[in-house]
């Protein structure tokens, strides 16, 4: 799998992880009640394995 | 008085345990059995048991029902040849 | 035949019936005050900086008892998987891609990440607020079966790797024995929370090793209902018999 | 009052025997058993209540403020309710091996099968 | 007992018998239709009684149950659609008088507990809530016509 990709869909596929990643962890520190170091870090892994998750759903189902 | 919440959801749900037994076909049983499921998490909430209530809550809404209903819809197709599966 | 087995029934239920009521006569009533048990378990609790008295009781003064319920699970599943493995007179049939209104198409692909950040949630703030491991762990398996309900099997394939569930199982379950053992190697007795700091109440870092054995049931919990699940999906979608046998 | 929630756990059991003895589906008598593995949750919830107490968490409420329900029954109950869960599976798994094997899943006719 | 245990009560009551009653008689479009309205009558119950007893930590039980009644939903109208093709099984004005009282439970809640994270926590089990009942009533009518097999 060498094919090049195009640098407009890797700015668009790292956009889309981005948005998923700041709306989860925004939706996270809603959660939550009180915050801490730990807590955000926590809260930005969880967040990551939801977008990449997100984006792979997406992917497999093709937005229509 | 204070009470009173707790006798209700008590009752709800020994009604539902009652109609969950006499529905005799299991889809049918399955619907009732998703909303007993709802239901003694309520109870539970009612008697101060907030953890107890989220596994049932995880548990009976959708993963209990999905299981039931995929045992029904692959004895269904078995029951069924393969003729009219278009 | 019949009627002599209701008569059985009605009999055998009737006398079951009047000792529960004769049971229910003598327990101490309803919404009593004396709880000794839970009034300790409350003190032990909170001496080990533990919010959530449940997960307390589940993962440090009872995590022995949990570790019998995590094996109860596990050969469950494994039972599972060995009674609806594909036979040799089966075939696999590719399932059809379905066709599903928009509107619900999208709102399973939207709501699956939040569905699995919230059972993470639950997971990870289970020695805080209600819930953890058993709860979280079921919520995150289920939320990604809305790929199933939202789209088609294939799409749920695509994202599941179930080599990868299925170590993932296996892997919670050794964590869980690891962390036993290794307050053994830290001298104590095996689950004994005395290996890490209690930290500070009511922080994500307290209670020891509580967090930790939450953690590991929570991913044994979601793994296991994943497998689980795809078992009964391959079976009921994908899995035809043979024509004629 | 007193006793209300006992004989509802003990009547959700009872009526959770018949369903199963009366049963003429497997696929029915595993819901039945799951209506008689609630029995056993209220009866124990039940017993762990107190009058005017709450739940034993203290994410936010300060520790001692208020008097608390018991914690050990509900551990006790909340680990079960997800084990059994996975107890319903693996009966459910059984039943499809029985209706591929025998072609029913009526327990009348598979007594018959067997002779 | 206070104002909102009350209210939870009579949510409890008034929903929880309405359902029982919907679930067991009937065509299976409206048992369907019945178990999606267990969701939203349980749901505002919940948070009702996380105001009565003074305990914020209940909320997150709304929470999972506007999560995942949707989803319990969306199993039925899947696997039941060969039952539910033939009458589609649509009730819009229940579902958005549900939906309406879903809102009026928030909104009151909101009022009550003042702005901040617990009010915005309120608003996201709100906006859950209703969506998760509207798309489960549009799956119900109709939502799976192109579902064969799989």
């Amino acid at each position: 799998m060498t094919r090049r990709t195009a640098p407009r869909a890797v700015l668009l596929a790292a956009g889309e992880l981005l948005a998923w990643w700041a709306a989860l962890a925004l939706l996270w520190l809603v959660l939550i009640s009180s915050v801490d170091t730990l807590e955000r870090i926590v809260g930005a892994s969880c967040a990551a394995v939801g977008a990449i998750l997100a984006r792979l759903g997406r992917r497999a189902v093709t937005w229509r | 008085m204070s009470d009173a919440v707790i006798v209700v959801v008590l009752l709800l749900v020994a009604a539902c345990a009652t109609a969950a037994v006499v529905q005799r076909d299991p889809a049918r049983q399955a619907l009732v059995l998703s909303v007993l499921g709802v239901l003694l998490a309520a109870l539970f909430t009612v008697l101060q048991a907030p953890d107890v209530g989220l596994s049932q809550l995880a548990v009976g809404s959708a993963l209990t029902p999905l299981l039931i209903m995929l045992c029904v819809r692959k004895i269904r197709r078995r029951g069924r040849p393969k003729e009219d599966a278009r | 035949m019949n009627r002599l087995r209701l008569w059985l029934l009605a009999v055998g239920g009737a006398g079951l019936a009047a000792l529960l009521v004769a049971a229910c006569l003598d327990l101490p009533g309803f919404g009593g005050r004396r709880h000794p048990y839970g009034d300790r378990a409350v003190q032990a609790s909170l001496a080990r900086h533990t919010a959530n008295t449940i997960s307390s009781v589940n993962f440090d003064q009872r995590a022995y008892d949990t570790l019998g319920e995590m094996s109860i699970l596990f050969a469950a599943v494994l039972g599972c998987v060995v009674l609806l493995r594909q036979a040799r007179d089966e075939h696999r049939d590719r399932p059809e891609p379905a066709e599903v209104a928009r509107p619900v198409r999208r709102y399973a692909l939207l709501v699956l990440p939040v569905a699995l950040v919230t059972g993470l949630y639950v997971v990870a703030h289970g020695q805080l607020s209600p819930g953890g491991g058993f709860q979280g762990g079921v919520v995150a398996a289920t939320a990604l079966h809305l790929l199933y309900l939202g789209a088609d099997y294939g799409a749920l394939e695509r994202v599941r790797p179930l080599g990868v569930y299925e170590t993932s199982d296996a892997v919670a379950v050794c964590a869980y024995l690891v962390l036993g053992l290794a307050s053994v190697l830290a001298g104590t007795a095996f689950l004994a929370n005395t290996l890490l700091p209690y930290g500070t109440f009511n922080t994500l870092s307290s209670g020891g090793t509580v967090p930790l054995l939450n953690a590991a049931i929570g991913m044994e919990v979601a793994s296991a209902v994943v497998v689980l699940l795809a078992h009964f999906l391959d079976q009921a979608v994908e899995i035809e018999e043979e024509q004629g046998s | 009052m007193h006793i209300l929630p006992y004989l509802v756990a003990a009547y959700v059991f009872v009526t959770g025997c018949y369903g199963l003895a009366t049963s003429r589906n497997l696929i029915h008598a595993v819901g039945c058993l799951a209506v008689c593995q609630s029995a056993t949750y209220v009866l124990l919830l039940a017993v762990g209540y107190r009058d005017g107490a709450t739940a034993p968490v203290f994410s936010d409420i300060a520790p001692g403020s208020r008097p608390v329900v018991d914690p050990v029954v509900q551990a006790l109950t909340l680990t079960d309710i997800v084990v059994g869960a996975t107890v319903t599976a693996l009966l459910l798994a059984l039943v499809l091996q029985i209706a591929k094997r025998h072609g029913t899943v009526d327990p009348d006719e598979l007594r018959e099968l067997r002779g | 007992m206070n104002g909102w245990i009350l209210a939870a009560t009579v949510a409890l009551g008034g929903g929880g018998a309405a359902v029982l009653w919907g679930v067991t008689t009937g065509p299976p479009a409206r048992r369907v239709i019945a178990q999606n309205l267990a969701t939203s009558a349980v749901c505002p119950a919940l948070l009702l009684l996380s105001q009565g007893y003074g305990r914020p930590a209940y909320v997150d039980l709304a929470l999972l149950l506007a999560l995942l009644g949707p989803v319990g939903t969306l199993v039925f109208a899947r696997l039941l659609c060969d039952d539910l093709s033939e009458e589609g099984a649509s009730a819009w004005a229940l579902t958005w008088t549900a939906a309406g009282l879903g809102a009026a439970a928030v909104v009151a809640l909101c009022v009550a507990v003042g702005p901040g994270r617990a009010m915005v926590k309120l608003l996201v089990v709100g906006a859950l809530l209703i969506s998760g009942n509207v798309i489960a009533s549009r799956a119900l009518a109709g939502g799976f016509r192109g579902v064969r097999g799989g």
